[in-house]
């Protein structure tokens, strides 16, 4: 097969202002959602549960550090059939239908503002802009299943396959930039620092259980059945042990 | 431990504020002498800056001037319009002043706004606390913590002011609840065992010496917990003797002996001799 | 009778110690000079010579207060001192105090040893850069509580402005107290360091000023 | 501060890690991974590799960084790093997909036209 | 944090892999021009290109920031009493170093008010 020859015009007008156009739409899509974010209004009860399950889960978890007696009085604040937090505290299932939340709709459609619609409209705009185009040949010999993959827009059926059309170069660099955008924005992130000024941050109450009911449930049952072991039982021959 | 800034390099400072800020130290002074150095080169901070400037104006609260406080809070909110943080930052320079009622409504304001804004409902304690209210802050930090159970810092804070009043029985459950959140601090499991020690009796001097040995056991340089393990095991040795529980007492000897040898081997080459002490204190057996 | 006077290294580690951590209270031990003391007898003449300052957190917890009392004990004997006093300063500006001040129990009992013991409060509202005022409050122990009395006598001149010098130079970074000996047991808490420094500067004081004799405090 | 433990197979007492010093050494890898992919890669269309030669590059890159992060941590590198082995294969193939692209931006600018 | 120096390493190391790549760019269009068969890149345009990619990732490496020491113990350790117990949160600024700044003026009135009780 003839070696190909492209014109270096190519290369200046239309290969590397595909890569530059991708790297800055990615770079201005970023700060755009950022403006576009909003912070979700939380509630107090929400806060309230979400403590309570960290309080109760490290309970678990760390209780061994404490002496039986605080452990079982802690776990039974919990877990105690008439006054038990877990026990006492009513919570409605909340429905979890997105249509139903106006603000899990202003959501949905903010990603897709800022995720999908650039994309479309810049691929749109960039094949019909550099259409017909073969701007480059992958370093590495390919299948002729990559062939549609690779030259969208040229329909060549004797083509080597590794051959890359201007709009496959576009899908390619939208896909394999994203790391290089982590490495970029995620280094000196300007907007963490002032988020962090912006708004107050709740810190680990984000993490909040989608159904307080089920959850609590879940908890009273893990809490039930975790048994105490006093971690310091033998810790007086242990430290004896370690230096000798 | 002065810092001579005047031959630091911006550079230098920036990075010893930074460990400041991480490690949550209260060297408002330091921190007022750099800033006085560094003002004009606010710029080449980037976005350390506005972290920077709440330090400075935490410090300089702390050293009470307001002009240099009222300025950062100023060029904030100037960044940052609308911002709550900067909102709680004005009620501090006026708790600062002893203006306790426009604070307290300017946090009332942040609450209403946010309900789960949990720094101006501890702003609100620790105003109670510059009152000199202590009850009251007491009572208020536990209303706090039925919302916020996994708060740490009110925890602690709790812990102390309980100590302050003497309910030692409760400061302990504070205590207790900071192990659950942070197992492997040191310093908390020698607190604990510090408040149980205080609180006396044989259960507490028991649990006393098992939670300084595990202080011991996760950093062994911790002099407190060193001393103290040897205080709670002479404790428990006269009381043992007096009992005549020979088979507690023995142990509990070993661990007193090796309590000793241990103190006096970190004490070896410092300058005050310990071992007089350890001599007064005559373990007799 | 019941005099008390302070000497300048004693009443500077004490002021230096309230203003290295201005934002916590602390509390400190007094030392008498042993050779004029007589043990059990009450309301007699104090010369205190030294103090060690001791905490500036965990006030309200006594394994730390037992060890430092009897190291304090221990290094007193040697230096022929007896303890016979404490200091205290409250947190709260406006708490100037027995009662709001921390470590009440370590007060008793020193006076369970020393019937005339003293409980000094530093005074929040006069510690100044400038002092013109001793910035604190004298109390003796009589009927179970403690009482007011009259401002101690300073034993050497210049106290004061001796104290407002080493307070504007930054002295008090370099102060030792016991909270500071626990976490770096190399420190000295004695602060002999200081002590010198007092010394040096009395001394230089004294020869400036002996044509002209200055009435003092 | 939050703390994660994790349990070793062959000690019975679990070792605790500082979860806010592993995330910062995760990043730090992460950053170096990700620089190494792109810089390699480029270097490999400079050289215009193709084929196979390309891929075994992108090998050589990743064990000389996994060689110059155990020199930075010297002897002791299991006080940062959880597991050796983790180092060398976590993110390998994410990494290769910034290689490829690079490479081909490069052998595209350097040796097509 | 880097330091300088690894700066220069990098930026250094950039310019030269830069050139390599003009270099080859080169090196194929003189190819071309006097049709001839691509083979290999001159030797030093290889070299040039392998030795600024390590010293760029060098480089990198000692910018990218240190590595923190990972057992909890070794952060646990170095924390002590005087920064576990400072609470920013929970800071009173009705302290003696109200007193103790410079600006002071002490209220006269109301201090020899609670002086006579």
């Amino acid at each position: 097969m003839a070696e190909l020859l492209l014109d270096p015009n190519i290369r200046l007008w239309v290969f590397l202002p595909i890569v530059i156009i991708t790297f800055l739409v990615g770079i201005v899509r970023h700060y755009v959602s950022l403006i576009l974010s909003s912070q979700k209004k939380i509630e107090i009860i929400q806060v309230q549960d979400s403590q309570v399950m960290i309080r109760s889960r490290l309970l678990r978890e760390n209780g061994k550090y404490l002496p039986r007696q605080s452990f079982a009085m802690r776990r039974h604040w919990f877990n105690n059939e008439e006054t038990g937090y877990f026990k006492v505290q009513k919570r409605a299932a909340t429905s979890q239908n997105p249509m139903t939340d106006p603000g899990m709709m202003t959501d949905m459609l903010k990603g897709n503002l800022t995720n999908v619609l650039p994309m479309i409209v810049i691929g749109g705009w960039i094949n019909w802009m550099f259409s017909g185009f073969l701007t480059t040949k992958v370093p590495f010999p390919l299948t002729l299943r990559f062939k549609p993959m690779l030259q969208r827009g040229v329909e060549l059926a004797y083509l080597d396959a590794s051959w890359v059309s201007s709009a496959s170069w576009y899908f390619l660099n939208v896909f394999g930039l994203r790391t290089i955008y982590a490495l970029v924005l995620g280094e000196n992130n300007a907007a963490d620092q002032s988020k962090i000024m912006q708004e107050q941050m709740s810190g680990a109450a984000m993490a909040m259980p989608p159904d307080p009911k089920a959850a609590f449930k879940a908890e009273w049952e893990a809490l039930e059945i975790t048994e105490h072991k006093w971690a310091l039982a033998n810790v007086e021959n242990e430290i004896t042990a370690m230096e000798s | 431990m002065s810092y001579n800034y005047e031959d630091m390099t911006v550079n230098e400072i920036k990075d010893l504020l930074r460990q400041w800020r991480e490690s949550n130290e209260r060297r408002s002074e330091d921190v007022m002498e750099f800033w006085m150095a560094i003002m004009e080169d606010l710029d080449k901070f980037g976005n350390e800056k506005y972290v920077l400037l709440e330090q400075v104006i935490y410090a300089a609260l702390d050293t009470h001037q307001y002009g240099i406080a009222s300025m950062c809070i100023v060029i904030l909110h100037e960044k940052f319009p609308g911002s709550m943080r900067i909102a709680r930052f004005r009620a501090m320079l006026c708790e600062a002043k002893e203006k306790y009622d426009e604070a307290l409504e300017i946090l009332e304001e942040i609450i209403k706004a946010d309900e789960t804004n949990s720094a101006a409902r501890k702003r609100r304690v620790a105003i109670l606390k510059a009152q000199g209210l202590i009850p009251e802050a007491i009572k208020e930090l536990v209303d706090y913590l039925k919302k916020f159970m996994s708060d740490v810092e009110a925890w602690q804070e709790l812990c102390t002011l309980y100590q302050q009043v003497g309910e030692y029985s409760r400061a302990a459950f504070c205590a207790e609840e900071l192990i659950l959140h942070q197992p492997h601090n040191h310093l908390i499991h020698q607190l604990l065992a510090d408040i149980r020690y205080t609180m006396g009796g044989v259960e507490n001097m028991e649990l006393a010496k098992s939670y300084y040995c595990q202080a011991l056991k996760l950093n062994p340089d911790n002099m407190r917990a060193l001393l103290g393990l040897f205080l709670v095991t002479n404790n428990l040795l006269n009381h043992y003797k007096s009992s005549g529980n020979s088979g507690k007492r023995k142990d509990v000897w070993r661990l007193c002996q090796w309590a000793q040898s241990s103190a006096a081997a970190s004490q070896r080459n410092s300058q005050v001799p310990l071992t007089q002490m350890m001599l007064n204190l005559a373990i007799t057996d | 009778m019941g005099e008390v006077s302070l000497e300048t290294a004693a009443y500077a580690k004490m002021i230096l110690h309230a203003a290295k951590y201005p934002h916590c209270a602390v509390n400190g031990i007094l030392l008498a000079d042993g050779s004029k003391f007589r043990e059990g007898v009450k309301n007699q003449d104090l010369d205190i010579v030294d103090t060690i300052p001791l905490f500036h957190h965990s006030h309200y917890l006594s394994p730390m207060a037992e060890i430092a009392l009897t190291q304090i004990e221990a290094t007193a004997q040697r230096e022929n001192c007896v303890i016979a006093g404490y200091y205290a300063a409250c947190e709260n500006f406006k708490d100037n105090v027995v009662e709001k001040c921390p470590g009440q129990k370590i007060a008793e009992k020193i006076v369970e040893h020393c019937p005339s013991a003293i409980f000094i409060v530093v005074d929040n509202k006069k510690m100044v850069q400038h002092l013109d005022t001793p910035a604190i409050k004298l109390h003796k122990y009589s009927d179970g509580k403690w009482k007011l009395k009259d401002a101690p006598v300073f034993s050497t001149p210049h106290v004061l402005e001796t104290v407002s010098h080493l307070l504007q130079s930054g002295v008090q970074k370099d102060l030792v107290d016991f909270d500071n000996y626990l976490d770096d047991i190399t420190q000295d808490w004695t602060n002999l360091g200081i002590e010198k420094l007092i010394a040096s500067i009395t001394a230089s004081n004294t020869i400036d000023n002996d044509s002209e004799e200055k009435p003092y405090r | 501060m939050s703390v994660v433990t994790k349990i070793k197979d062959n000690k019975p007492e679990p070792v605790a890690y500082s979860e806010a010093a592993l995330r910062n050494n995760a990043a730090v890898v992460e950053y170096c991974r990700t620089s190494m992919a792109a810089l390699s890669g480029s270097t490999a269309g400079v050289l215009g590799l193709t084929g196979l030669y390309g891929f075994a590059f992108y090998v050589i890159a990743v064990v000389v960084l996994w060689l110059m992060f155990m020199m930075k941590a010297g002897s002791n590198w299991h006080k940062y790093y959880v597991s050796r082995q983790s180092l060398l294969t976590n993110g390998f193939l994410g990494a290769l997909f910034t290689y490829v692209l690079f490479w081909t931006f490069i052998y595209g600018m350097v040796h097509v036209y | 944090m880097g330091t300088s120096f690894d700066k220069i390493l990098v930026l250094v190391g950039f310019i030269s892999l830069f050139h390599s790549a003009y270099s080859a760019a080169q090196h194929r269009s003189y190819l071309r021009i006097t049709s001839q068969e691509f083979t290999t890149l001159p030797l030093d345009i290889v070299v040039q290109a392998v030795v600024s990619l390590f010293t760029v990732m060098w480089g990198v490496l000692n910018i990218a920031g240190n590595l923190r020491e990972i057992p909890a113990a070794n952060e646990l350790n170095t924390i002590r009493w005087e920064t576990q117990r400072n609470l920013p949160s929970f800071y009173i600024f009705n302290h003696r170093g109200k007193a103790l700044a410079f600006n002071y003026v002490p209220v006269a009135g109301k201090a020899d008010l609670e002086n006579l009780e």
